[in-house]
């Protein structure tokens, strides 16, 4: 029996700053043990519980890709006293981890469908891992379409392997910023606008949300309203969580617990959650 | 093994107490090696939790140390931080603390000497109790 | 004359007369020994409050606990001598306004403490208290007993010098005055003769048996910080476990945030599930509140509360020479 | 195996027996307050006490417990004391199916959606050696209401010998493989006699008899869902100051907060009790709190005992113990809140 409230040991390899403010970071982490690096095995959409000695834990979604081999990629946004001390952590230095957890998008479902991705500032991380992860089965899947908000042009994460997508002809991309800024030449305005404007049509589409609450709030009505139905809509959801493997009780939603039900719920399910977003 | 010395936290505040024990430094007076210093803005900083936690983690003594009345930086601050420590000494001595494990005084910034004294009169009564052990925490 | 009749009337009239839109009044509880708090909005309800001696809550904890529900509206409250302090403590702490508030004050003579009841009957359940004024009658499956109206009120009651509202706009029945209670100090005063060792023995005794859960501090009308120090996480100030250096360090830091602020009102020691007594120390900060600076907590309408107010020339023979 | 007898006489025989080979817990006092607290002797147990003042949850799922040591050199799960099982005297019907509700979320954990299946060591070490003697309630308070959930002062459930008091002695009955076992092997039991099954029987019914009839508990899962949104709650919970003694003392509450503690580079990583009613449990770090308002907290609490277990595990998270009610010190008794949902429902329908 597996002890799942003790982390494994994880190494920092690459440490890579996301905003000129320096509160966005991205950590790429090593297996420490290669029995820990052979049993690991996930999917875009899980999280993981990294953890400091001393000052605690917190959930993390994945942003590496189970096609990308050797590391996992995670971006901490610092707020806390644990996203702190992560940022204190240096190339080398080791750091506890524990999953993979929770559920994940409904990747074998999206094989032979056109993909939407619905992204809101630093939450983009599961989606960056779903992404990279349909991208290298392409042609499982037909058209891509990823639109990306955030506050402002600083604020968006993987800003260089943006820039690689952009110029590909297999994706849309579509970035937009809060309000006009000097220098942008992209979309203006909230998510939800620019979701109504450029989503693909809902034929054999399925869409794929995870951002701010608020983001998530106001952009699954426009989804509905372009037609999409509940099982076609799938989104991610994240509360304060303590253990992540549904015993402490923090992240009860409903009948659900969002680190084991969840993180990732179809609009059909979130119909009968109370208290979603 | 040599003789246990008593370690003491000193409380000093910046504009006083601190520059007190600057000068007991620079006079080169002479007082026991047995605190270590962390300096505040002024005493009405000192929340009674410093205190508490302090001793918690084991030293043996605190001592807190402000302007003298009347002399404060902020005109009020060591005012209201006597009345906080009037009612703190007298509880921690009502449930069982040894009296003199916590004291107060006022050093101004010419008063090298009083903090030498002062020090060393901490550092006496405190190595006659022994070793903190009442609220110590063991991990 | 009766009480509660009075009370209900007085209610009435002030809804009727929209001088309140809501009035803070104590109903029968659904247990024995008890009365829950009752909001009344209309004059119907009126009729549900209760005034007797199973009316222990300190109903001005509602002004602080949800600010919200209490903003823009004119708010009826019925205290009892320590309650009104707790009132004129929020006033003071401009939690509410006074001329929003309406304070109805009741003739209080001590209200019981259940666990001191629950104490005299060997394990047995108690279904019925019967007050017979100097002396109450409990009764249970079985048994009935006749008890000292003493043993059974609840230890802030005992040591009560004010049990009427000295700030009010209405006053029901006769006030009992200021009472002088002689040997109110005497439980401090027998402790502190105690040698330092036992002093703590019986203090870590005390405390070690705390679980945590904050009832007192949530009762505790004087407890409104919106984070309070234990529960920060950055810095973590003390430990979250059962450990007593770690309880008896947030007991005493809320009695000294409480200094000067306390009106011993007894909620902290009625709500503990541990039957801690919390009040010793609360008193103790309250005699050396009064012995050095004058002053007693939620007592005058114009004073400051002690702990943010200074006279120049206080004692200060503890400073070191 | 059959009806087996305890001389009250030898009951302190019995327990010396039970603790050789087990760490006995019964219900006793700490200062002045009843507890399930480790017994060496029948001295230390107090079997006036009706239902302890604190749950017996603290057993297996104490309030602070280790789940793992770390220092510069690593993170060490802390050794197994080689220690007895656990054997619990004196547990009531309600707190030993307690139990059972508690082993549904840490011992017998759901299947995941990759087939983990995330079982808690800590709890399972404790439980699943444990042995249960339950004891049958033949004077129900005026608090208890077990009756609402299909439950009698005499039930069985998460026992594994069921004892009924019957006066000079007491009478025991195995329930589980564990209690027939453990009865085979205590010596100071002799034969039950003609006539005490029936005995027990009647005290059951005398218990039964002198309880509150209970509130049709049928649907209430549904009908809280269906009032989720209504305005009801902001009444139910005005008086509720969100003290948190309901939680701690309820047998069955389990949530529970991650803490370290340590200094320098060595420490603990503790799970401590928590509690739903507190507003920092949902407080995320960016400052947003999706349960920040008392009555949506009192409404959690409720829901989550009557309606969300009941559609994860099959079960109410309540077992009418009635701690909740005795501790609260505004009164705000969870069987008025449960009748005012009823009663809502009702009058929803009558207004249309």
């Amino acid at each position: 029996m597996g002890n799942y409230c003790v982390p494994q040991q994880m190494k920092v390899e690459r440490i890579g700053i996301e905003d000129p403010a320096r509160t966005l970071r991205t950590y790429d982490l090593s297996f420490v043990n290669d029995s820990d690096r052979d049993a690991f095995k996930y999917l875009p959409g899980q999280f993981c519980e990294l953890s400091i000695p001393g000052k605690g834990e917190s959930p993390f979604g994945i942003a590496s890709s189970p096609t990308e081999e050797g590391f996992l990629r995670f971006t901490v946004n610092r707020t806390g006293s644990v996203t702190n001390e992560i940022h204190y952590l240096r190339n080398g230095d080791t750091i506890g981890l524990r999953g993979p957890l929770g559920n994940w998008y409904p990747v074998e479902d999206l094989k032979g469908m056109n993909v939407l991705i619905v992204g809101g500032g630093f939450a983009f991380t599961t989606l960056r891992s779903l992404l990279i992860y349909l991208m290298d089965s392409r042609d499982d899947h037909k058209d891509i379409t990823v639109i990306y908000g955030a506050r402002n042009p600083d604020l968006f994460i993987y800003k260089d392997e943006i820039a690689l997508w952009k110029q590909r002809s297999d994706i849309q991309m579509h970035l937009t910023i809060d309000k006009p800024v000097d220098g942008w030449d992209k979309k203006t305005g909230f998510v939800p606008a620019v979701v109504k404007e450029v989503a693909p049509s809902p034929e054999n589409t399925m869409a794929i949300v995870c951002g701010p609450p608020v983001m998530i709030k106001y952009t699954l009505p426009v989804l509905t309203q372009l037609g999409f139905s509940d099982e076609r809509i799938y989104t991610s959801l994240e509360r304060r969580m303590k253990c992540g493997i549904g015993k402490c009780g923090r992240c009860n939603i409903g009948s659900k617990y969002i680190c084991i039900d969840g993180p990732v719920f179809s609009m059909a399910e979130l119909k009968n959650i109370p208290e979603t977003v | 093994m040599s003789e246990w010395q008593p370690r003491i936290l000193a409380i000093l505040c910046n504009w006083c107490s601190y520059a007190g024990a600057d000068l007991a430094g620079v006079s080169r007076m002479q007082y026991p090696p047995s605190i270590r210093v962390v300096r505040i803005p002024c005493s009405g900083r000192v929340d009674p939790l410093f205190i508490m936690k302090s001793l918690q983690s084991g030293f043996d003594g605190v001592l807190v140390s402000g302007c003298h009345p009347g002399d404060c930086h902020y005109i009020s601050g060591n005012y209201v931080a006597r009345r906080k420590f009037a009612v703190l000494k007298p509880l921690l001595e009502f449930i069982g603390l040894e009296p003199n494990r916590v004291q107060f005084s006022w050093i101004s910034a010419g008063e090298g000497d009083r903090f030498a004294k002062v020090v060393t009169k901490i550092t006496e009564d405190i190595r006659e109790l022994g070793p903190a052990t009442r609220l110590v925490k063991k991990t | 004359m009766n009480t509660t009749n009075e009370l209900r009337k007085s209610i009435k009239a002030l809804i009727a007369e929209k001088k309140v839109d809501l009035f803070l009044a104590w109903e029968k509880g659904s247990l024995p020994l008890t009365a829950t708090p009752l909001f009344v909005s209309t004059e119907d309800q009126a009729d549900r409050a209760v005034f007797d001696v199973t009316c222990g809550n300190n109903l001005s904890i509602y002004f602080t606990k949800d600010r919200k529900q209490f903003a823009n509206r004119k708010v009826g409250i019925a205290v009892k001598g320590c309650d009104a302090r707790s009132v004129v403590l929020n006033i003071l702490e401009k939690q509410i306004q006074r001329e929003n508030v309406v304070i109805v004050g009741v003739p209080c003579d001590g209200v019981l403490d259940r666990k001191k009841v629950l104490a005299k009957t060997d394990g047995r359940e108690v279904l019925e208290l019967i007050d017979n004024g100097e002396t109450v009658t409990v009764k249970g499956n079985g048994f009935d007993l006749l008890l000292n109206r003493n043993e059974i009120l609840s230890s802030s009651c005992l040591a009560c010098t004010y049990p009427d509202a000295q700030e009010y706009d209405v006053f029901i029945g006769d006030a009992r005055g200021e009472v002088p209670n002689e040997s109110r100090l005497k439980e401090i005063h027998d402790f502190q003769a105690l040698s330092a060792s036992e002093r703590w023995d019986k203090t870590r005794n005390e405390y070690e048996r705390c679980i945590r859960c904050y009832a007192c501090r949530n009762v505790c009308p004087s407890c409104y910080c919106n984070v309070c120090f234990v529960d920060q996480n950055d810095p973590k100030w003390i430990g979250s476990t059962c450990d007593y250096t770690d309880t008896l360090i947030f007991h005493v830091i809320r009695n000294l945030h409480v200094a000067g602020r306390c009106v011993e009102c007894g909620a902290c020691q009625r709500a503990c599930p541990m039957d801690i007594d919390l009040l010793m120390l609360n008193r103790k900060v309250a005699m050396e509140v009064k012995d050095r600076f004058g002053d007693i907590a939620g007592l005058d309408i114009n004073g400051k509360p002690a702990m943010s107010d200074f006279r120049e020339d206080e004692k200060q023979k503890f400073i070191m020479g | 195996m059959n009806m087996v007898r305890l001389d009250k006489k030898k009951f302190g025989d019995f327990i010396l027996e039970l603790s050789v080979e087990h760490a006995v817990y019964a219900p006793g006092n700490t200062g002045g307050k009843t507890d399930f607290i480790p017994v060496s002797s029948e001295d230390e147990i107090n079997l006036k006490t009706l239902v302890t003042d604190l749950s017996p949850k603290g057993i297996f799922f104490p309030h602070s417990e280790v789940l793992y040591e770390y220092d510069t050199e690593g993170i060490r799960v802390p050794e197994k004391e080689a220690g007895k099982p656990i054997a619990v005297w004196g547990m009531r019907g309600c707190d030993s199916r307690s139990l059972l509700m508690l082993n549904k979320v840490f011992g017998s954990a759901i299947q995941m959606p990759d087939n983990k299946n995330f079982q808690d060591p800590y709890w399972k070490e404790k439980y699943d050696s444990s042995v249960i003697f339950g004891s049958a309630c033949n004077m129900p308070q005026s608090t208890c209401f077990c009756n609402w959930f299909g439950d009698g002062p005499h039930s069985r459930e998460g026992m594994d010998v069921f004892v009924v008091d019957a006066g000079d002695h007491y009478l025991m009955e195995p329930v589980s493989d564990k209690g027939s076992n453990i009865l085979g092997k205590l010596t100071c039991l002799t034969d039950s006699l003609e006539g005490d099954a029936e005995a027990a029987l009647k005290l059951a019914s005398e218990a039964e008899s002198t309880m509150v009839p209970p509130m049709d508990v049928n649907g209430l899962g549904e009908l809280l869902n269906d009032l989720y949104d209504e305005p009801v709650w902001e009444d139910i919970s005005a008086k509720c100051i969100n003290c948190g003694a309901c939680t701690f003392s309820c047998p069955t509450c389990h949530c529970y907060d991650i803490q370290d503690e340590g200094k320098g580079s060595s420490g603990k990583r503790i799970r401590i009790w928590d509690s739903c009613m507190f507003p920092i449990f949902t407080m995320e770090a960016s400052g947003h709190n999706p349960r920040a308002l008392s009555s949506q907290r009192v409404r959690q609490r409720v829901m989550h005992k009557y309606s969300y277990f009941l559609e994860k595990y099959g079960d109410f998270l309540c077992t009418g113990c009635g701690r909740c009610i005795t501790v609260c010190p505004v009164n705000l008794d969870i069987r008025e809140v449960l009748k005012t949902i009823n009663v809502y429902n009702r009058q929803g329908i009558t207004n249309g």
